[in-house]
């Protein structure tokens, strides 16, 4: 079981959160203007990677709020916990 | 035709709202008044006006409690809180608060009825809620003043720790109060036989 | 030279074959399949020693003639998801495109121990799917329906006929047994064996099975395949097939793309062994879990995926929890019964939960993947499909509604929308 | 084996005797003992059969290693299957049974599978019982393997749980572990000791051991009083630590109640604990390592070690006259110990060429001691008889004509050890191959955690306990307290020689047929069957377990995985660190499943949520069921109605008068905010933004990929400020999306959400009396229709208590949704019984429900419904047409596959065979013709009888349906069909007139 650290309530159990998958994503817009092959790439494609992974957490039950983690997927150590809307750090073997 | 009439979370199936051994006790508060302020903007929670209502400021560090002019007010989130004490005096907070906020983006929401209230306390607290609950509530890592929301079972907790006896007040949705309530006593009356 | 035929006497298994070498000391088997070093070329290379992959490489050789083929694992072959599942196959599947092709990989199954001349211990033993409340079985008259339309076996019964077939079930869970759909047909098979039978049954076929040989790497020149790069070398090859399950998107980032998978870790279990007790398989949505006894007596528990992305081929406790406490609700004897071991392996899922097999964004590359938490029992049909892909580099008819194209016009097959089951 | 009870010492309590049955026999024993030690006490040496061979088995070891002695224990609710006789405390009463034998264990009818041995390799099965069909075989096998029986009852006991979380979790309390935990437990940091023991001191218990001044005994009872003593300290005896798993998180089990008589049991058998320790210390020992060579597996062959503290701890003697036979030093320490306790040594057997300083004491002492020899087989069936002693070349061949027969009924060998590295191993640490003490130790692992002692690989106890006492501050150190370092303890007299790996006795110059040699006892594998596995390319370590088997047992290979990595070295000629090990998993020892479910049992599984008027609905003759996690009635049985009776009247009594009904788990949440207009806009399919306050507008949600995902009713209260109506199951899920897009996607909106569903108890008062029946009451709000139409929502009071009232309808009736705060539900809904006596109001419950807006058309999210269905396809494509903005999930209406005109969409079906019967949810539409095999049409989705119109209605989900409306179809269930047509959803009151009186 996982601990993790809220930005806000401090290290806590996995199971008060809940994984909201890859973070970053772009919603692409205005809709009448994505493409077919934009929009499955936004709903559906993801990087997946094998080592460090940018994901967004909720602290579910918790102060419910959001934010972005980076998690080695081999691992699981969390490398990092930053805001939602801030720059992931720079890490290594982190994409982009 | 008469007037409706108030019933408590624990109303009905639970033949018992209190326990009681040498180690630990643990009973229903009824009526206790609970309200959720949330603000959109963080300035608004330093604002004269709340802090006139509340007689104090709204506890900007997570996770802690401060006592205000008759009522608790109880981190919950960035920009929200919890008044917690005396249904009356909640009310009337939350009217004035209402008020205050009306042109703000701002819920001042009553939530007496949505949260059922107990008190554990005695020696054995602690461990009747490390068997429910995830949060370490070791007094170096917890404390009077200290409230946090978590895991009781399977249903979300709001848990604060009243005094050094120590004392805690768990609110769960009401509708798992019997859940908890038998969780809890289960786990009391684990605790005396082992 | 390898033998091409299987019936050679000194390779084929049989009782008569036991005796001989009983009073052999058993000095006389033959290596199960060679320990092939890679070539330089091949007209063909499968990534992936799993099921699938070898699988693939037996049906090239046996349907498509194609021997000139190497499937290369990065560690032993087996030891993936198809060393490490519970083993359910069955083809209850709800959508047309799904049940013909895994109606077709469970006839496979049925002929496949003759096939091989290797004892995979198919046991079909029924499958249950069971319904704990109105909806579910509501979904379950629609799935019972799609399968019969689908021409593939299945009942449904009442919750009383589930308990009497069933009498260990218990008599008062907390998710009442209200209904179950049975497949007859659908059982268990012993995982090991047939990732083994593939292989020496390949093998015979003149196929190299390379094992401790990771692919590192692709040279593509003009959008098009032309050979592998590994841990044992370089490896010329105008046909590259993908059949790497979890590590799929790892593959592919090294090929160039990107694929709509995630990969996770999903757990199961098994408990000591016991007499028998269980002579069926059963699997409840609600609980999240399904249950079934081995041959050697224990009783093997899937569970479910961690939520979150993992590669760690490791369990943990939440969802464990989770799990025994639906088998306790279930079977509330097997409170006192232990888990013996915990494991996990990585799945590769797609979200409508239906698998690619066909072509990929680079030219003689061909992707096998998205199986989830569901591709032991497509291992023979998906073999013969991707044998077929890869030989005519086109999809074979079965799989070719499992394509890629889809996540962009939007035919998801989703098998968990349309009975309620993800895998 | 002949064991019996020494006079003397031992760990036991002579003054509490206990008596328990084996096989249905009565035997004495001592508290303190274990089920293993009492039974080698009474002299039964043969406690097993083995699971393939059915060869008759005793006692090897004396701890969780134990692979022989598996046993059932007890029956009925109490009943254990396979556990290990060596892990059992004794208990007065105890009864115990072998498994894997039958009719006894004396005569196994099974046992003629031994004569077949040689016919049956390891893997044998994977070659043959292919003809005709292994479904024929399969039976017999099964019936054949398995150990003990699975019990018969449902399981009665209780199961704690505790999370806890630590500073230094220290696993083992033996020496090493007992001398970190002091050296932590100074600092103030908060510590935790466990043991799986009952006792404390590990292997110190079985030892002639000094600690300093002092016997051993004493220094572990000082050590252990300090410990209890210190205030943040906690010693958990009888508690294995099962697993590690990420993050420091520690599973452990705690035994509570197993040693106690079945009598005097009460409260929870066992606490699963899930300890977050920030550092980990493993003193969790190590495991001896038995020689292999032929018929190594006759009881009364044992760990030396074993035999030791049977002799030490328990005064249990294996034997009266043993041989040893070692390839390190150790052995001499047991022999010595039993020496000591007047076991008589007849020789020692070590394959090592020259003595080393323990071996000349021994020999010094006036016992044969044998250098450069092996035992090379054992005489004797179910009990031992005598040893044969060969000499070893220097390549390790048994040489021929070097035998020496020695007599004894006890051999005890040593083979080395290995530590216990097992979660380290699952922790994530890496192992290296240690040639010194030729077995896997520690390297490095990614997590807090660090093995000392004979875990960590360290033989000598006073370097050992030197290691620990500096793990232990500076564990408490990284935890950031200030501990000293403190002295450890040091221990005389030890002389550590080497190790002479022989990992199997090699027999094979040697003269005659000897039989095999065992490296899994349990499973029956042996050192052949290993050399078979890799001559048929069964290579890798991996592929060696899984093909013979080894190290799968209920021990999971503890003294036999090395071994069988030894043997691989031999065969393949690759040294043991490059044949590496398999893998460590979670649980070291088999944990109780009802030890992970805890208390998620019964009700506690997934807890039902009463409604507000819970006991009214009970009276009243409720059916309950749970509805997405809500007890609800079903429908209300009055006079033993069946529920068709039922729902036929209620939906009756709905439409001609006045009925009740409880909606309080209808989700609401409240959206306020300047920008909440946009937000719902972006939320709902429907066109959010002309909404005006006070008005309500039906809505539907959609996920990103487009799929119906929930509806509900969005009444806006007043500027900038909404409730959002939801599903019942959905309530937490969408108030969730909200704050996800909100937080996510669009934090610039200025908008605040809250869930407030269960603070607002709900009754629908549903049918042309309802306004009648709420004008008795005394309410702020006018009621009339001008006042207050059909979808408008008013706050005010009623009975002096806040209210607000939604006029929305699934019934196609005039209709009020009243919310009351939840406390005040009950009582509103008796109010509302007795002020609709007058109108003979009734209550429904869902089912009925269901039955009215069946009949209306109306759609169910989740039954009409799935993980399919887009807006379009029940009938919002306008909607969507006619909205400019975005929304959640609008990209994906747009999709080729979205935009297909044969999509399945939302109709009404009508029966044409004139049968009352409904139609089955879940049977499928078929052209009128086909029969299976057939590519279906679509399919029922929601079916009932309806009352007012006197025949079934359906709804149903049909590939083009609202083209098709007028077609005849076949409904199609199990093989009936049924002729229908297809129609347009809604069947009563098509025109709504009924809604806006
Ligand atoms: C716990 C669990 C339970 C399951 N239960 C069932 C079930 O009951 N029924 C069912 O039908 N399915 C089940 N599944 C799913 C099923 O196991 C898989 O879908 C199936 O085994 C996949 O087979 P595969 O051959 O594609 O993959 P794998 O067997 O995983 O083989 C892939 C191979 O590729 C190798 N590889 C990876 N990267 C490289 C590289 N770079 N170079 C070379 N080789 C590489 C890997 O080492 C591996 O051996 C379960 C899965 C799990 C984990
Ligand atoms: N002469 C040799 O070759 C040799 C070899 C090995 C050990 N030894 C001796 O053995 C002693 C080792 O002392 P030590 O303290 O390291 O080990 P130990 O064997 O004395 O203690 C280990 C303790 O850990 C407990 N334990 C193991 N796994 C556990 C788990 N998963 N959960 C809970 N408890 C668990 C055991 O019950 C035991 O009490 C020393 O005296 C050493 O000299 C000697
Ligand atoms: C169907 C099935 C049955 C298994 N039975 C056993 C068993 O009896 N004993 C055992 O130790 N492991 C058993 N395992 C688990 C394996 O030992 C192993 O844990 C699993 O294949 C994953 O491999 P890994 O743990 O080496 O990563 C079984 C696995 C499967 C898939
Ligand atoms: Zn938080």
């Amino acid at each position: 079981m996982l601990q993790i650290s809220c930005p806000y309530c401090g290290a806590r159990a996995e199971i008060e959160f809940r994984c909201g998958g890859q973070a970053h994503l772009e919603r692409p817009g205005p809709h009448d203007q994505v493409s077919d092959r934009q929009w499955a790439e936004y709903l559906f494609y993801r990087d997946n990677p094998k080592g460090v992974s940018l994901e967004r957490w909720v602290h579910r039950f918790g102060c419910r709020q959001w934010f972005n983690v980076a998690r080695s997927t081999l691992t699981h150590e969390i490398l990092a916990v930053y805001g939602m809307g801030e720059q992931p750090p720079q890490l290594e073997g982190t994409k982009r | 035709m008469s007037k409706l009439e108030r019933m408590s979370p624990l109303g009905r199936g639970i033949s018992a709202t209190a326990y009681s051994s040498e180690f630990v006790s643990l009973r229903q508060q009824t009526f206790f008044g609970v309200a959720k302020v949330i603000v959109r903007k963080s300035d608004l929670l330093g604002s004269p006006e709340l802090e006139a209502l509340l007689g104090v400021r709204a506890p900007q560090m997570a996770n802690t409690v401060v006592q205000g002019s008759g009522v608790e007010i109880a981190w919950a989130a960035p920009n929200q809180w919890l008044l917690l004490g005396d249904e009356a005096e909640v009310a009337r907070i939350c009217a004035a608060a209402q008020t205050a906020f009306r042109d703000e983006t701002a819920l001042v929401l009553q939530l007496t009825h949505a949260y059922a209230v107990f008190q554990i306390e005695k020696t054995g607290a602690r461990d009747v809620l490390a068997s429910l609950c995830p949060l370490d509530l070791h007094p170096r890592a917890f404390a009077p003043g200290r409230c946090a929301q978590s895991l009781l079972g399977d249903a979300g907790v709001f848990i604060q720790q009243c005094n050094e006896a120590p004392s805690f007040r768990l609110m769960v949705d009401q509708t798992y109060a019997g859940y908890a309530w038998r969780l809890l006593s289960e786990a009391c009356k684990s605790l005396s036989s082992s | 030279m390898f033998l091409q035929e299987p019936k050679d006497l000194t390779r084929h298994y049989s009782a008569a074959s036991l005796l001989r070498e009983g009073f052999n000391k058993q000095k006389g088997w033959a290596p199960a399949w060679r320990d092939a070093a890679p070539k330089a070329e091949y007209d063909a290379v499968i990534i992936g020693g799993g099921g699938h992959g070898l699988a693939t490489a037996y049906y090239l050789a046996k349907e498509f003639g194609m021997t000139r083929i190497a499937v290369l694992e990065k560690g032993w072959i087996g030891g993936g998801n198809t060393g490490r599942n519970t083993t359910v196959i069955r083809s209850n599947y709800f959508f047309p495109e799904s049940a013909a092709f895994y109606d077709f990989s469970l006839k496979l199954y049925e002929g496949l121990t003759r096939d091989l001349n290797y004892n995979i211990m198919f046991s079909q033993r029924g499958m249950w799917n069971i319904a704990h409340d109105r909806h579910g079985v509501e979904m379950l008259h629609r799935a019972v329906n799609a399968m019969l339309l689908n021409g593939v076996d299945a009942e449904l019964h009442d919750g009383a006929e589930v308990k009497r077939r069933i009498p260990i079930l218990s008599d008062a869970p907390r998710y009442p047994v209200m209904a179950g759909l049975l497949q007859k047909r659908g059982g268990t098979a012993r995982h090991d064996a047939i990732a083994w039978g593939y292989a020496r049954a390949a093998d015979m076929r003149g196929v190299d099975i390379v094992q401790n040989c990771e692919v590192t790497g692709f040279d593509i020149v003009d959008g098009a395949v032309t050979g592998v790069r590994t841990t044992r070398g370089d490896i010329k090859t105008g046909k590259v097939a993908l059949a790497v399950a979890g590590n799929t998107s790892v593959l592919a980032e090294l090929a160039g793309f990107r694929l709509p998978i995630i990969s996770y870790a999903l757990q199961a279990c098994v408990s000591e062994p016991v007499k028998p007790v269980l002579d069926t398989v059963l699997l409840s949505i609600s609980h999240g879990v399904y249950i079934s006894q081995s041959d050697k007596g224990e009783l093997v528990i899937g569970s479910a995926i961690d939520l979150y992305p993992s590669y760690a081929q490791r369990g943990n406790l939440p969802v464990m929890e989770h799990t025994a406490a639906g088998v306790v609700d279930l079977f509330p004897r097997f409170s006192r019964m232990r888990f013996l071991r915990q494991w996990a392996g990585i799945v590769d899922v797609m979200h409508d939960s239906t698998p690619v097999v066909g072509l990929s964004p680079v030219k003689g590359l061909y992707l096998n993947c998205g199986w989830g938490t569901g591709g032991f029992k497509a291992i023979p049909g998906a073999g013969f499909c991707y044998a077929h892909t890869i030989a005519k580099n086109e999809p074979h008819p079965l799989t070719a509604p499992f394509s890629l194209k889809r996540f962009e016009t939007g035919a998801l097959i989703d098998e968990a929308a349309g009975a309620g089951i993800a895998h | 084996m002949s064991g019996f009870r020494l006079e003397k010492g031992g760990r036991i309590d002579r003054s509490r005797p206990l008596s328990f049955t084996f096989e249905g026999v009565s035997y004495e024993g001592y508290a303190g003992d274990t089920l293993g030690s009492a039974l080698m006490a009474n002299g039964v040496s043969m406690l097993g059969r083995s699971f393939k061979y059915h060869r008759p088995r005793g006692l090897l070891a004396a701890g969780l290693d134990e692979p022989n002695a598996i046993m059932q224990l007890e029956d009925g609710a109490q009943a254990r299957p396979n556990v290990k006789a060596t892990g059992v405390e004794l208990y007065d009463g105890l009864r115990a049974a072998p498994v894997n034998a039958w009719p006894s264990l004396s005569f196994d009818l099974l046992s003629v599978n031994s004569m077949f041995a040689r016919f049956i390799p390891a893997a044998f099965y994977y070659k043959t019982f292919m003809w005709p069909h292994w479904s024929l075989f399969e039976p017999a096998i099964r019936r054949a393997a398995g150990l003990g029986v699975s019990p018969e009852a449902s399981d009665e006991d209780i199961y704690d749980k505790r999370y806890a979380a630590c500073d230094v979790l220290v696993v083992g309390g033996g020496p090493a572990g007992l001398q970190a935990a002091q050296a932590a437990s100074r600092s103030g940091a908060r510590v935790m000791l466990v043991d799986h023991d009952a006792q404390w001191g590990g292997s110190l218990m079985a030892s002639n051991r000094h600690v300093g001044q002092d016997p051993a005994d004493d220094w572990i009872g000082r050590v252990v009083e300090e410990l209890r003593a210190a205030p943040e300290t906690q010693l958990l005896n009888r508690t294995l630590a099962f697993g590690f798993y990420d993050h420091g998180l520690v599973g452990l089990c705690e035994r509570l109640t197993d040693h106690l008589p079945l009598a005097e049991r009460s409260g929870p058998r066992l606490r699963f604990w899930k300890v977050r320790a920030k550092s980990v210390i493993l003193a969790t020992g190590a495991i001896e390592r038995p020689l292999v060579f032929p018929n190594n597996d006759r009881p009364g062959v044992m760990l030396a070690g074993a035999g030791a503290t049977y002799a030490a701890r328990y005064a249990a003697a294996p034997g009266r006259r043993a041989v040893f036979a070692v390839n390190n030093d150790s052995g001499y320490e047991s022999a010595a110990v039993l020496r000591r306790l007047g076991v008589d040594i007849a020789a020692i057997a070590d394959a090592r060429p020259g003595l080393s300083a323990k071996g000349a004491q021994m020999a010094a002492s006036g016992i044969n001691v044998f250098t450069a020899s092996t035992i090379t087989n054992v005489r004797g069936g179910k009990k031992v008889r005598a040893a044969e002693l060969h000499k070893l070349d220097d390549d390790g061949q048994a040489v021929k004509g070097s035998a020496a027969l020695v007599e004894c009924d006890t051999v005890l060998t040593s083979g080395g050890w290995s530590p216990v590295v097992h979660l380290y191993s699952q922790a994530g640490g890496k192992l290296r191959f240690d040639e010194q003490i030729q077995a896997f130790v520690p390297r490095e692992c990614g997590q807090h955690v660090l093995c000392v002692g004979a875990a960590g690989g360290e033989f000598s106890l006073t370097q050992g306990l030197a290691d620990a006492a500096r793990a232990g501050a500076a564990a408490a150190r990284d935890c950031g307290f200030d501990a000293a370092d403190i002295e450890p303890a040091t221990v005389d007299g030890e002389a550590f020689g080497n190790i002479r790996p022989i990992w199997q006795v090699d027999v094979s110059g040697l003269a005659g047929e000897r039989g095999k040699a065992w490296l899994d006892f349990q499973n029956d594998v042996t050192s052949d069957d290993v050399a078979l596995a890799i001559r048929e390319n069964f290579k890798s370590v991996e592929h060696v377990k899984r093909y013979t088997t080894l190290g799968m047992a209920s021990d999971q290979g503890k003294t036999s995985n090395v071994n069988g990595i030894g043997v691989m070295e031999g065969a393949l000629g690759k040294p043991m660190a490059q044949v590496g090990t398999t893998t460590f998993r979670p649980p070291y020892d088999p944990i109780e499943i009802g030890a992970f479910a805890g208390r998620r049992v019964g009700e506690n599984i997934a807890p039902l949520r009463p409604l507000a008027a819970e006991d009214a609905h009970e009276m009243l003759g409720a059916r309950f069921e749970d509805y997405g996690g809500w007890r609800r009635p079903a429908f209300y049985a009055q006079d033993g109605e069946d529920e068709h009776a039922a729902v036929r009247r209620e939906a009756l009594a709905v439409r001609d008068g006045v009925g009740l009904f409880e909606a309080s788990p209808l989700g609401k949440i409240e959206v306020a905010g300047a920008d909440a207009r946009e937000f719902l806009n972006r939320f709902y399919v429907n066109n959010m933004a002309t909404l005006k306050p006070q008005r309500c507008r039906y809505g539907v949600m959609l996920d990103e990929n487009g799929v119906v995902l929930d509806d509900g009713v969005l009444a806006c209260l007043g500027p900038n400020r909404y409730l959002a109506g939801t599903t019942s199951g959905h309530a937490a899920l969408i108030a969730d999306n909200m704050d996800e897009w909100l937080q996510c996607e669009w934090p610039d909106l200025d908008v605040v959400v809250q869930e407030v569903t269960t603070n607002w108890a709900v009754m629908n008062v549903n049918g042309p009396r309802a306004r009648d029946l709420l004008r008795k009451f005394d309410c702020s709000i006018d009621l009339a229709a001008e006042a207050f139409p059909h979808m408008h929502v008013r706050e005010g009071e009623i009975e002096g208590v806040a209210c607000r009232i939604q006029r929305v309808s699934f019934s196609g009736e005039l209709s009020y949704e009243v919310a009351v705060p939840w406390g005040f539900g009950a009582s509103f809904w008796a109010a509302l019984m007795d002020a609709g006596r007058e109108f003979g109001v009734s209550p429904f419950g869902v089912e009925t429900l269901m039955a009215l807006r069946v009949e209306k058309g109306f759609l169910h999210v989740g039954a009409d419904t799935d993980g399919m269905t887009l807006p379009q396809d029940i009938g919002f494509g306008g909607v969507i047409s006619r909205k400019a903005a975005d929304f959640i999930g609008r990209r994906s209406t747009m999709r080729p596959d979205s935009l297909r005109d044969d999509r399945r969409q939302f109709v009404g079906l009508e029966c044409l065979d004139g049968s009352a019967k409904p139609l089955t949810v879940g049977a499928h539409v078929l052209l009128p013709e086909s029969a299976p095999p057939a590519l279906t049409q679509g399919w029922v989705t929601s079916s009932v009888y309806s009352a007012a119109l006197g025949k079934p209605v359906a709804l149903g989900m049909v590939a083009n349906g609202r083209e098709r409306i007028g077609e005849e179809v076949k409904i199609w269930d199990r093989g009936v069909s049924r002729r229908a047509r297809i129609s347009a959803p809604g069947a009563y009151d098509p025109e709504g007139k009924r809604l806006h009186v």
